[in-house]
């Protein structure tokens, strides 16, 4: 059992490192859900990508570097710790991105991650509707068949990034006769662009607007634009929702670096004695290194050839609630500035607001940690 | 004892409750939000109408108070004012009320005016209370100051009328607009009094943003189970959920011992007092403002939906005039048991 | 509104404070869940009663003096300021009395009442059984008709004061055949020394007998000790639930009184510039006033001919969670004192342990509270 | 990287884990506590026999650690010890071994005999750590001081053999036997090589204490579950209503989320990360005790169900050896990020 890291990941930290502090941005970009900040950061990804920073877990033929998930660890860690801008694309690395290399053909792999890696292509995701937002499988948009391809009907919502994104993703219902709700779902990519497609874009709390509504009528997909087999789209989204995105849905070098930001914030500001928000502090370092630890764990564990499933599910309730607290003691030592919206800290705690939510509620994910972790049965009367 | 309201005042709040009801306060908030005033003074004149800050004023400067304000009175408007997010400096009008209530030259000038709403006022605080502020209520913003007709300010012992004040600050709220008053400006008032009319205002600030918050908190409270009563996932509402109904019991439950803290303020107008309901009701309608959000979902994060109103004020509020930690040192400053 | 109190209020107040300034026991009793504790709190008792001070709240002809829920608000907040020893007769005074008061016969009053006024006669519960802790509709201990009276067959379990008490109440399936759980249920009184009572002490976690099971084999019990009609025993014991009962099970003295000794403990024990303790003590002051005030209120609509119902489940989950929270303050502030098993708070806080478990769960009083005063729908699928 | 345990460290945990379920040590504890120690020292035997001391012995007086004590076997050990609440000064004697690591004259006399279980003893430190208590460590008490075969005790930078104890002072768990420990004794050894080596046990003793919580938490939570799958109330297994599964997944994720940090802090015994696993693994256990205890209802509350010997300890091993405050303040002395 160790911690310790290889001459080539210290290497590549060094190398990361160096990178980072020659070009991060000395002044913070606007934030990426306005449309200003939403170009700036698309360049910036056009920056990581010029010199294979941008996606350095995949295969160099995409524009990575081919890492393993302990120098993906140490990259993110650097990349944080720099202060580096947020990722604009990370809806496409993070959630399409692991689907087409489990289910894609390398024909999609081909022409679709390129233009993912170098920022050209920003994706949104389009799997909510409004009448399905926990209950995924009562989805009612629906895909037709027509001629090499596939006619979308229907509303998506909560689409984040869909306000300035250039392509979505998302499951549509081909089969409306399937016996289950969960059967007769595709799993398709389609043109924020293309007829048929209109893009409302939705203010979040503080009124930017995060994400989007999608109206779409008739619009065409054509059948290269298909994830694996239609119909198999429910079981294609779901099995990539327990493996590594479990893990790398936000990466402990997020939090790693945020928890230092809120140490200096203490120290710049607090009254070292108010041990009530010391305290709360404290919480705050030890949370991020419980975070890094028992991601370090489960990363051994893969490595090591085994898989994790539902203990996904602890990881998303821990980060989503550890990032509520930490803004809210960040506003908190802020004093009467913990009000005044333009700050950094200001716009995370909105961010962090919404973790409890999306992926999957926070009431979701404790069902199936206590079933499927626990056996204990499932739901039967409330009382 | 009778620790109710009796039927006047019961009457009064649902008087407002209706009024504010059909006045369709959300396109109010969004108007005041978006640096529109007209329609939130207009809404004033008609709270004035009703007689809500002629409670903050003495009868000799034509107001409704025997002496001075009238808290009980008050917190039943401000809980309605809370549960209407009516826009404005509700608070800071008030409290310069009861600010001037010692100082006869500034009385004579100002109240009438409160009273009818003619002038709608702000005011900033700095080392406002001897020996120290008793709710951590000092901050550098008036609230409102744009469109206020005047901002008055105090520091150490002199109150002063702000000449003017800086750029909008945009809060988390953007219903509150803050500013910074500019320094200097005509000087109303000084010496002891002004800090001893300073502390007083302090606690009628900290008393009325409590009722305010617990009005905000109501709010979300039932947005919320009505909500919850209507939106269906896997087959049923998801307020048959036990783990939804847990939470929104958990929220009512901190809301309504909060409450009779506030009321108890009311009666005593103690520091102690008044802190132990700001630090309740302020955390309540947070902790409301955080379940209204987990349980409306998505939907609850957008500001399209009039929630966000409610939502984005309750953590302002818990801060403003009164911070959890001043507070609860406050309570227990007073709290020494016999030996 | 107003919390004042009237010219007869203050100088009941006065006299009660002088009754207990010159009769309260210098020195704490012994744990009234021992044998030797019990017995000094039963002449306790006798003590309070010689004076009227015992059931101030009842009629004068059972031993009280008939004043209002004011004067007894007065009265428990002097008798708990005073450090008075705790209530030993309370299963009786809090529990069976109203139901006696309400549903009793006048014989029955004139019967029971006296001697649980002198605590000559002190009464434990049997309410629930193995099977049936928090779903009391599912008790199975029956009451089978016989001449003159009931023959009681069964088991009691969590029977609070049996280990020592002589008397105890609560209600037996009668009518097997009824068509739900909860009907055929009845009401009454038995003897603990009666021939095929068998009562077994329990140790609750602190190894105290705290309560005990009750094996009863054909119990006779005589129709007089019978309450209200056989076979409404359900609606006789939940009706004294939500009424008065909800409100003075614990008195807010009892809680006024311990913030003020918890402040105590913390001017005289800790840091007063350690800001995670001392918000802890100032919670406990709030909370303290906080129930004081709801009671008063709900007081005064009592006194104004309203009632309360299911608002009685807050009081439930609000005092019990208070009074865990409180203790556990006084723990921390206790340090390495805190684990030592024999003072005050340690018997205090193993205490309020129970306090979320008995007379409805906290879980239950929750799914009442959004059920019954918010109007949230039946629980169904748990998920 | 591979932040796992290998598979000996992992079989190791397996084997203690069938021969202490094997040894029916509910039966050991009420013993112990009933100041038995006879069953409980056999044990300590056969855990002797297994190893478990000899961890925290150096090779040179027959133990297994070629420098020093080793931690993440000690780790594994120890979380076993907590799962099935071993009785006894379990973490003291550990702890003293890694006190003794540097008096070569001490050493030499007892860490043999510590090794094989020969002598159990006990420790209490004053003023421990220089320049302050890192963890709340010091406190009045030697932990089975009656049992054990020599109580040490440092004050200052003197290390003493008590030369006796006061009364039994009952703790809330009856398992936990607290003496205070005689002054005076004989000298072993003084200067600051006294106070060096009482710091370093300290961190010992919050360290192996942190494992013994994480492993009482684990026992609690899956008593809890099997529980509260068999128990049926309204109809359904009481596990099946979601109040209790939410309550019962927050459970497990905290101690989870303890059990990295622990064999973190193995790694490097850093004051700092010895403190966060500390603070982490002892509120978890004491979390995982109350919902043990509301999820058992009345029946959890009795001393009767073995289930007791768990809940009782959770609390004390939370403060033992490193109270939740000193060692989130230890957390941030450590913690200065770059400029």
């Amino acid at each position: 059992m160790d911690l310790e890291h290889t001459p080539e990941e210290d290497a590549f930290r060094k190398e990361a490192r160096a990178w980072l502090a020659a070009h991060v941005p000395a002044d913070p970009l606007p934030s990426l859900e306005t449309e200003e900040g939403f170009a700036a950061h698309r360049q910036w990804e056009a920056r990581l990508h010029a010199d294979r920073w941008s996606v350095v877990s995949w295969p160099e033929e995409y524009g990575g570097r081919g890492v393993d998930l302990f120098k993906w660890l140490v990259f993110e860690e650097e990349y944080y710790a720099a202060g580096a801008p947020g990722r604009v694309s990370q809806n496409g690395i993070n959630l399409l991105a692991p689907t087409l290399f489990d289910h894609g053909t390398p024909e999609q792999r081909a022409r679709v991650l390129p233009p993912m890696a170098s920022g050209d292509v920003v994706w949104a995701q389009a799997w909510s509707e409004p009448e399905a937002g926990s209950d995924l499988a009562s989805l009612r948009s629906r895909a037709e068949r027509t001629d090499g391809g596939w006619l979308l009907t229907g509303q998506k919502t909560w689409s984040s990034r869909a306000a300035f994104a250039d392509r979505a993703f998302g499951i549509f219902r081909t089969d409306p006769d399937a016996p289950k709700a969960h059967q007769g779902l595709t799993y398709l990519m389609f043109d924020l662009r293309a007829p048929g497609v209109t893009v409302r874009p939705i203010g979040r709390l503080d009124g930017k607007p995060a994400f989007a509504e999608l109206f779409l009528d008739r619009v065409f997909v054509p059948d290269e634009d298909v994830i694996g087999q239609p119909g198999q789209g429910w079981r294609i989204a779901m099995s990539t929702t327990g493996n590594e995105r479990g893990l790398t849905l936000r990466s402990p070098g997020r939090f790693l670096a945020a928890a230092d930001r809120l140490v200096r914030l203490w120290r710049d500001t607090a009254d070292p004695s108010d041990t009530a928000l010391r305290d709360r502090v404290a919480d705050a370092v030890i949370g991020a290194r419980a975070y890094h630890l028992f991601t370090c764990a489960n990363a051994s564990r893969f490595a090591a050839g085994e898989s994790i499933g539902a203990e996904s599910s602890l990881n998303k309730v821990f980060w989503s609630e550890y990032d509520i607290a930490l803004h809210e003691t960040a506003l908190d030592l802020l004093g009467p500035e913990g009000e005044v919206s333009d700050g950094d800290w200001q716009e995370g705690y909105v961010f962090s607001l919404a973790g409890p939510v999306y992926a999957g509620t926070n009431e979701i994910q404790r069902d199936i940690i206590a079933e499927r972790l626990l056996g204990l049965p499932k739901g039967r009367l409330a009382r | 004892m009778r620790f109710l309201l009796d039927d006047e005042q019961a009457e009064f709040g649902r008087t407002l409750d209706r009024m504010l009801s059909a006045a369709g306060t959300p396109r109010v908030v969004r108007a005041w939000a978006a640096g529109d005033p007209g329609p939130g003074r207009a809404l004033w004149s008609r709270l004035a109408e009703a007689g809500v800050f002629a409670l903050a004023v003495p009868e000799a400067y034509d107001g409704l108070g025997p002496g001075g304000p009238l808290p009980v009175e008050l917190a039943v408007a401000y809980v309605e004012l809370g549960r209407h997010v009516v826009p404005g400096p509700v608070v800071e009008t008030a409290a310069a009320a009861a600010l001037m209530a010692d100082l006869p030259a500034v009385a004579k000038e100002w109240l009438p005016r409160i009273a009818s709403s003619e002038a709608v006022v702000s005011l900033r605080l700095d080392e406002a209370a001897s020996p120290r502020d008793p709710y951590g209520s000092c901050g550098p913003y008036a609230l409102d100051a744009d469109a206020a007709d005047a901002v008055f300010t105090v520091s150490g012992d002199e109150l002063r009328l702000a000449p003017g004040h800086g750029p909008l600050r945009a809060s988390a709220d953007p219903a509150r607009r803050l500013f910074r008053p500019s320094p200097g400006g005509e000087l109303l008032a000084s010496g002891p009094v002004v800090r001893e009319s300073a502390a007083r205002a302090a606690g009628w600030a900290a008393f009325l943003t409590a009722a305010q918050s617990l009005g905000v908190g109501l709010a979300l409270l039932h947005r919320t189970v009505a909500y919850t009563k209507q939106r269906t996932q896997f087959g049923a509402p998801i307020g048959s959920f036990q783990a939804v109904k847990h939470r929104i019991a958990d929220t009512l439950l901190a809301l309504e011992f909060a409450r009779p803290l506030l009321f108890g303020a009311a009666l005593s107008m103690a520091p102690a007092d008044i802190a132990a309901a700001k630090v309740a009701a302020g955390e309540a309608a947070y902790a409301a403002a955080r379940t209204a959000l987990q349980l409306h979902g998505a939907i609850g994060y957008t500001e399209e939906l009039d929630l966000s109103l409610w939502l984005r004020k309750a953590r302002p509020l818990r801060d403003a005039w009164g911070t959890p930690g001043a507070c609860r040192a406050t309570v227990l400053d007073a709290s020494v048991p016999a030996p």
